[in-house]
């Protein structure tokens, strides 16, 4: 049952908790995700009852549960769907997508890159576990090549998506990506996402103990991060490794790996960080870094801005009217040819 | 029996006009009819749905009634002169009510030699056929597979032929408009409407109108296009070919104010009445598909309403935004045909788990799989009733006619808000394409629909339910009504999920009981022909004129027999078992292997026959007599 | 009557083991029963699905028949102690045929709290308590909702119970053998899986050497587990807590070689072996549902078989992926549950159009919608027969046990490839995920799966049937027969685009004569009970356990009833109708609302009662015992 | 019926004709691609029984009934999956899928992007003429943004994707564009997609008489082509305009106009393409040129080698044998605990 609110006291975290039983597997990341985003929430001046939060299914999609806000678990794939009609129909609401790397990539890629192209203004959150974790560990479309489990017992032959490329490709206008395990950084991403006018793509990282435990650990563990991420920071130069003594830059459009130091290379050699470039091409190529043995981005690859589609549908509504008229329903059905029988 | 006064007005709220017949009529004998029916055929490129709308609105105009049907070629635009290319309008219109767009013509009008081939075989014995002998010559023969040209080979002797050159007449009454040879060949089509119009004693000055208009800002089309149809009136009128012209009386039509419709677009102005008549923004997802498209198409075109139309990227998405669009308060619709329905299934079934108000529309066609996407079927009966995985239970309408789809969207809407359920409506490519006159319906005469959200958020449960069964509609915004909802199993009460064996069971039979309580709403069956005896014919959907006519036919000619036809299949009407009862026989014509036929059997242990026909056709009013006097005796 | 002689081997093929029995028995009187139901039950972090393999893998060693039903959670890992981490495993055992897992246990075997609320109101009135007493303490009773602790309030006195510390007698057990404190606390299901062998007198030799392979290579776990087992072993015999131990004979089970199976492996292995008997490729293409997936993880463990699997994107390229395979030649395999069902409609459709043999699984669960995944429903009859657009006519199967599995995976291939169609199994996850004894078969028992592709080009056509009225299956790669094939409608014989009324309906017509034939090939029914008289049973599917005991109870006490249970659900046997006369009345239990009543009722016009119960649960012998002898009087 | 072939006999185009009615419009480009098909596919190398064309539904789905080999014309969007399937079934066979923008990118969005990620052995040729042609003209995902249409009177309000975009996103190894009107190029494009192993993917600029029509005009016609579209070459630097006098080049990672002769660039400073290039990124960047107002690529995008999922689950199987020996079906039925009853 809803946390009950006087009017006019600010929001807090504890107002957007429910009272269900969380039910994830003990140490599963999306605790973490859950807890970030029932922290930022109460901070962005939006009266509660105007948040709706659509998921399909998965463990991640478990989330509106957990959520005091409206929100709906809809099926295996759909909620991008879902959610942009609800979206064009009360454009005035809030409303997150919460999803997972299946649930997204596998049956909902469709509506998932359609969601990018358009350009709705919803936040979308990918849990990406690199694997199906409720129905109990098969390979994703993000699940790495050669990876073992219950469906591929001799290695998986699948090479898989990079989220945030696809996303780039498909025209998104807000593209970030950040980790379960790294608090600080989470906060910030999203924060970012829910100020963008436009529809916010995050790919969150996130562990699942039970099936694909450690799948980031290089990422977020203390010994090797450094080395194995970049964080992305706008109009910053792209440095990484202990005491950001690393950088990349761009040659004909090719990334390097330059040390400072090294051959008289300084900060200035660097690429600086543009999530707001026109276009997606720079942010395509920081993508590929993963891919490519070099470190993993983290951080906000592009955040641009762009007529968001229900504006755009709330537009063509008042052009329409502008030009016909508020509709009036007695003329438009005696419209076009009438003849009178007396 | 006197014509009733007509009047025209071109525009809503446009002024009076008195009936105008300023040509004088030719010498020729009049021959009054009771009804008549033509078919125009040509190429797809040839104007024959213009000229067949353009006549249609004529025989409108004069306070007759009429039902039409095109035959549109499934190719997008295929080779000139091919059989595969013609396409077809069909008129019937009479002086008595009109049901059906009639079974065999009188006239064919045929523009070139593949569509007197394809077409010939539905002509009546002993029926017109006006031919446009310019077009029968060598490659266009040997297209339509006549070895020799049929017009002058003595074949069509059965048949009443009128070969007229309607290519050269109006090349030459075209001349000096400054058109081109190509735009000149084009006008042809205005001559043949003039040819008719003459031949059936239609005036010609709202034609000249119509194509002013049409051809605004292009004087030189204006003028070849009329000059066309004024050299077709005037070859009958003085080319002493025809020796006989028509006329069929205005029939005795309920007056009011009339326009021409057809399914589709009524569907699409039945849904924009629901979103008046609730307040409430009418949100439409949906993917393209023949023959369903043109409703989007339609409501794309009034967002000038409260009404907002989104292109889907498939049919899944579709349905999904008008289910994230209900969430939010709105009408959610989807429209789509046999296959886009497969793909929606599985949201249908969120749909009656979330308990919210989504209305889709199957157009049909004639299946299964592709099957034949431009041809009329009625095979997604049982697929709506039962094609959800679960015990998945869905209020299920069907329309009969065109005029009849602006009431059934109203309907499913009522449906819809009322019990908090989704509503599946079908229609089908026949109804969907034809056009007949509607009466312009008072506002004041409209079913109301109320709805009123939950804003008070003491002693909430989701999933609590009111008299209807339905549980309340809250609009996310509405302080301290936050839950949420989802297709897993829910408490009762709570909404919370729900894994208890007895919950579930609960739940089970009260969306159940829900969706039977619709049947409460409904008005008494009204029966057609004898209310007791031999043979009841049920039908549903597309088949009422035909069965209309057919049992009209019967019981005049004295067998006891009945009419009824459902628009409501699931649930049926409560009296529907009663009526059953009262005939000895029950007959269930259907363009399907008898899919209605059992339902009845299910529900009612009634041994109903099935009149199956599945041939991509409407039947013939003829083949249903004929089956009801072998039954009835 | 003397326990039949039994073997073991651990492996295909290995060697003659005779039976073994070197543990003296304790000195504590034994009770003869005839069957026993036991339910371990505790968290799903307490190893009881292995405790419950292993006691069963036990039990069948001795010849003894079985029936077991695991419970998982519907979390992946529930917080510990939570009520919705509960964790069972039933297993019924007996001296004669088993037929299902039980209705309410003997026994239970409760790790803490949770498993014990949970679980309870199953328990026979008077039926035995086993419970882990050191997990029932503070946090513990809370979560679970217990005030007081109930094995020390005295609430639980109507039952036998004994409270053990297995959590400290397992921990002394296994001081020493080098684990720690967490790793010892994991051993306390061999405490109790020793405890059951003693109370239910099974040796406990096997389980050492099974713990040994599974722990294999980590010497201290193996040492502990097997101190673990030996002592809740020497508990029983020892501690004088129990004074009585118990006996069930074995059963007068068919000679043979014996397994385990449950009825998703068993479809796994019937479709390898469909692919073995036709000599053809077996492809499945899925995307992972509970409670289907199993099928497809032990698939993808075949490959050194001609065996691809495909794990797609979603189930519309899962069953895509098999028609494509179907087109080049192979077995098209697809395997879901309902929500993946309901989207892989519209491609079936396309199966039937080009009537490709592709069967395709619905592994059935709650529904509607995402429903109630973990638990068991049959909900999916009515849109496997029904749920497509159009005349889309499919052959459907049921499967009524684990082991039918097997049989039912060879008989939809069979029908597929003879037939060229599409074949709908349907199965549950009751059968999907519970084990029962299979005998092996012979492979010279199995059925032929004869296959010839066509390829001779001579006058090819690519609808042209044969006596069954199958077309021709050609491989691609085939010189000469070169042909398209579609979703549009076609020619009957040339394969060719057709939109012609007369071929259409007789197309439609074909694809359901087709569909009908395969009655033809189906062995009369075999009727349990009387063959005639006051009441038949019809049931399909999981259910054949409960109604088989129930009408076998009926019987005995004297009722006239009959029980048929259908494999083949469309079309359906030939001689179904004229059993149906001989009986009074029909009853039809089913667990959804009525899904096999509504065919029966329909087709037959026969006054079917429906016997429904949606929970979730599997019906209780007792509940269709006393709708029996209600209506049989 | 099949043209009949003599043994022996090379093939020609003949062989792949049908005699079944061509039913597009006169005028419609899919006549023209399907005549380079026509034209190629003898030239191959390959039985004329072993190809097999599998397509949706749409005008451009018509086109396996005119091919004289096995084909299916299936159902909407989902051709990929149906392909992928009938190649892993039949590894031998060269399949080819043909399908449309509304086909490929709205319904079948999903299985396009999974295939791409795949890799599997199939050409796919996407004619695009952006517009739905068998529906009757209505907007499609790669119309452009503001297009009327039936549906939308007042202008879309959809951002169109970039195919050859979302194509390197989602991991294709075979990219390239041409265009209906330029026969020799895309004949040339045709051949290399063809001799791919893995999948390839074409975008084809399709002209729609009936309801698109002059779609690519600017792309094609004498006076605009040269200054409108850049010609990849594979080795060759980026120029284009007539006389191939300007040219592309990269700074960082943004791409520049550079005259030839002016301030004394020469050919040297553009950038050269390298479809064989490890990383998609460059490729990338010069998929997004055509958006920015630089002249839009036609040609082979990218060509890089990598395994094909059809030959990785071939050797899964061979693994698998090899661990397990050829399947057994006796010992399978047998395997696990048994034991006897006598
Ligand atoms: C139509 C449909 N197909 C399949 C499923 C089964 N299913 C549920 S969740 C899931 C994948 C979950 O993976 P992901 O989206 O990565 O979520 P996670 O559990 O890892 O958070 C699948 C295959 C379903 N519920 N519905
Ligand atoms: C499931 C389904 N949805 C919709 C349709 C209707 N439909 C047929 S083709 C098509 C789009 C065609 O566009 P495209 O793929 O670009 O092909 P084109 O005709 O332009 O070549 C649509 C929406 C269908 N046949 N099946
Ligand atoms: S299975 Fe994995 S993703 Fe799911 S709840 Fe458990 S840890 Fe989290
Ligand atoms: S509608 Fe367009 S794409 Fe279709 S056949 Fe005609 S010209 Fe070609
Ligand atoms: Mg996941
Ligand atoms: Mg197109």
């Amino acid at each position: 049952m809803s946390h009950s609110l006087e009017p006019g006291r600010p929001l807090t975290r504890r107002d957007f908790e429910t009272g269900q039983d969380v039910r994830w597997c003990p140490g599963c990341g999306d605790y973490a995700i859950l807890s970030q985003v029932q922290k930022l929430l109460p901070t962005l001046g939006i009266p509660r009852e105007n948040f709706a939060i659509v998921s399909g299914i998965g463990c991640s999609s478990r989330f509106p549960y957990y959520v005091e806000t409206y929100g709906m678990h809809s099926i295996h794939g759909r909620a991008p769907a879902i959610a942009t009609g609800l979206k064009l129909a009360r454009p005035e609401l809030s409303v997150w997508v919460i999803t997972g790397d299946g649930d997204a990539l596998a049956i909902g890629g469709n509506h998932f890159v359609h969601l990018m192209r358009r350009n709705v203004d919803l936040k979308l959150l990918l849990l990406n576990n690199q694997i199906y974790g409720l129905t109990k560990g098969q390979f994703s479309p993000t699940s790495e090549f050669g990876k073992r489990t219950k469906t591929t017992p001799l290695g998986s032959i699948d090479r898989p998506f990079n989220p945030v490329a696809l996303a780039l490709a498909a025209g998104a206008t807000f593209v970030a990506r950040s980790v379960d395990a790294e608090q600080e950084h989470l906060a910030g991403v999203l924060r970012q996402a829910a100020l963008h006018k436009g529809t916010a793509f995050v790919e969150i990282y996130q562990n699942c103990v039970t099936f694909n435990d450690g799948a980031f650990d290089l990422l977020t563990d203390r010994d090797t991060r450094d080395d194995a991420r970049l964080l992305l920071e706008h109009g910053r130069p792209l440095l990484f490794g202990k005491g950001l003594t690393k950088g990349i830059r761009f040659r004909e459009a090719k990334a390097e790996i330059v040390i400072l130091g090294e051959g008289g290379v300084t900060e200035a050699d660097c690429a600086v960080h543009d999530a707001s470039e026109g276009s997606a091409g720079r942010a395509f190529l920081i993508s590929q870094l993963g891919q490519l043995g070099f470190p993993v981005p983290l951080g906000v690859f592009r955040a641009v801005e762009a007529p968001t589609y229900d504006a755009l549908s709330e537009e063509l509504s008042r052009a329409a009217r502008e030009r016909s008229g508020t509709g009036n329903l007695e003329q438009l059905l005696a419209s076009g040819t009438t003849w009178t029988i007396s | 029996m006197e014509p009733p006064a007509t009047s025209l007005a071109d525009d809503a709220g446009g002024p009076y006009s008195p009936p105008t017949a300023t040509m004088t009529r030719p010498a020729v004998q009049v021959e009054e009819l009771e009804s008549v029916v033509i078919r125009f055929a040509g190429d797809s490129g040839d104007g024959i749905q213009l000229v067949g709308d353009e006549f249609s609105q004529s025989v409108a105009r004069a306070g007759l009634d009429f039902s039409t049907r095109p035959e549109y070629p499934s190719e997008i635009r295929a080779p000139v002169g091919t059989l595969f290319g013609v396409s077809g309008y069909q008129i019937q219109y009479s002086s008595h009510e009109v049901l059906t767009s009639g079974d065999s013509p009188d006239v064919l009008v045929a523009m070139n030699p593949a569509a007197l081939k394809i077409n010939l075989q539905d002509l009546k014995p002993g029926g017109m056929i006006i031919a446009n002998s310019s077009a029968f010559s060598g490659a266009n023969l040997a297209k339509a597979g006549y070895e020799a040209n049929p017009l002058t080979d003595d074949s069509l002797s059965d048949y009443r032929l009128f070969a007229i050159d309607i290519g050269g007449l109006t090349s030459r009454a075209v001349l000096g408009s400054g058109v081109s040879r190509k735009e000149a060949s084009r006008c042809k089509n205005y001559f043949a409407l003039g040819l008719m119009l003459w031949l059936y004693h239609r005036p010609m000055e709202n034609e000249v109108a119509a194509i002013t208009r049409r051809f605004q800002g292009q004087p030189e089309l204006v003028a070849a296009n009329i000059a066309a149809l004024r050299a077709g009136y005037a070859y009958g009128d003085t080319s002493e070919t025809f020796s006989v012209s028509y006329h069929v009386r205005p029939a005795a039509i309920h007056p009011g104010r009339y326009r021409s419709l057809t399914g589709n677009q009524a569907l699409a102005l039945g849904f924009v009445a629901a979103s008046e008549l609730s307040g409430l923004r009418l949100f439409l997802g949906s993917y393209p598909i023949t023959p369903a498209s043109e409703i989007l198409h339609t409501l794309a075109g009034l967002r000038h309403f409260n009404v907002v139309t989104f292109q889907a990227e498939d049919e899944i998405a579709g349905v999904c935004s008008a289910i994230g669009a209900a969430f939010g308060g709105a009408l959610g619709l989807t429209t789509t045909s046999g296959p886009g329905m497969a793909l929606k299934t599985e949201a249908i079934g969120l749909a009656v788990m979330t308990e919210l108000p989504v209305v889709i529309v199957n157009v049909q066609r004639a299946g299964p799989s592709t099957g034949i996407p431009t041809r009329i079927e009625q095979a997604d009966l049982l697929q709506a009733v039962y094609g959800r995985p679960g015990e998945c239970p869905v209020p299920v309408l069907a329309a009969r006619s065109p005029a009849d789809c602006f009431d059934c969207a109203i309907e499913a809407f009522r449906i819809a808000v009322k019990y908090m359920t989704p509503v599946i409506l079908l229609s089908d490519g026949g109804i969907g394409n034809s056009a007949e006159p509607w009466r312009i319906p008072d506002l004041a005469s409209l079913p109301r629909l109320p709805v009123s959200f939950r804003t008070d958020p003491e002693d909430f449960h989701a999933y609590e339910r009111d008299a209807n069964l339905a549980r309340a509609w809250v609009r996310p915004g509405t302080p301290g009504l936050e839950h949420r909802i989802g297709g897993l199993e829910k408490d009762f009460l709570t909404g919370d999920l729900s894994g208890e064996a007895l919950n579930h069971q609960h739940m089970v039979e009260v969306r159940a009981a829900k969706v039977g309580r619709v049947a409460r709403d409904l008005p008494p069956l009204e029966v057609q022909g004898s209310p007791a005896g031999d043979l009841l014919v049920v039908g549903w959907g597309s088949t009422h004129g035909a069965i209309a006519h057919a049992v009209e036919q019967a019981h005049t000619a004295g067998a006891l027999v009945g009419h009824v036809h459902l628009r409501h299949l699931n649930p049926f009407p409560d009296d529907l078992g009663e009526l059953l009862l009262a005939y000895r026989q029950v007959l269930v014509p259907e363009l399907n292997l008898g899919q209605l036929t059992r339902l009845l059997r299910e529900r009612y242990l009634v041994d109903a026959i099935p009149l199956s026909k599945v041939q991509g056709r409407p039947f013939k009013v003829a083949e249903i007599y004929h089956r009801i006097m072998e039954l009835a005796r």
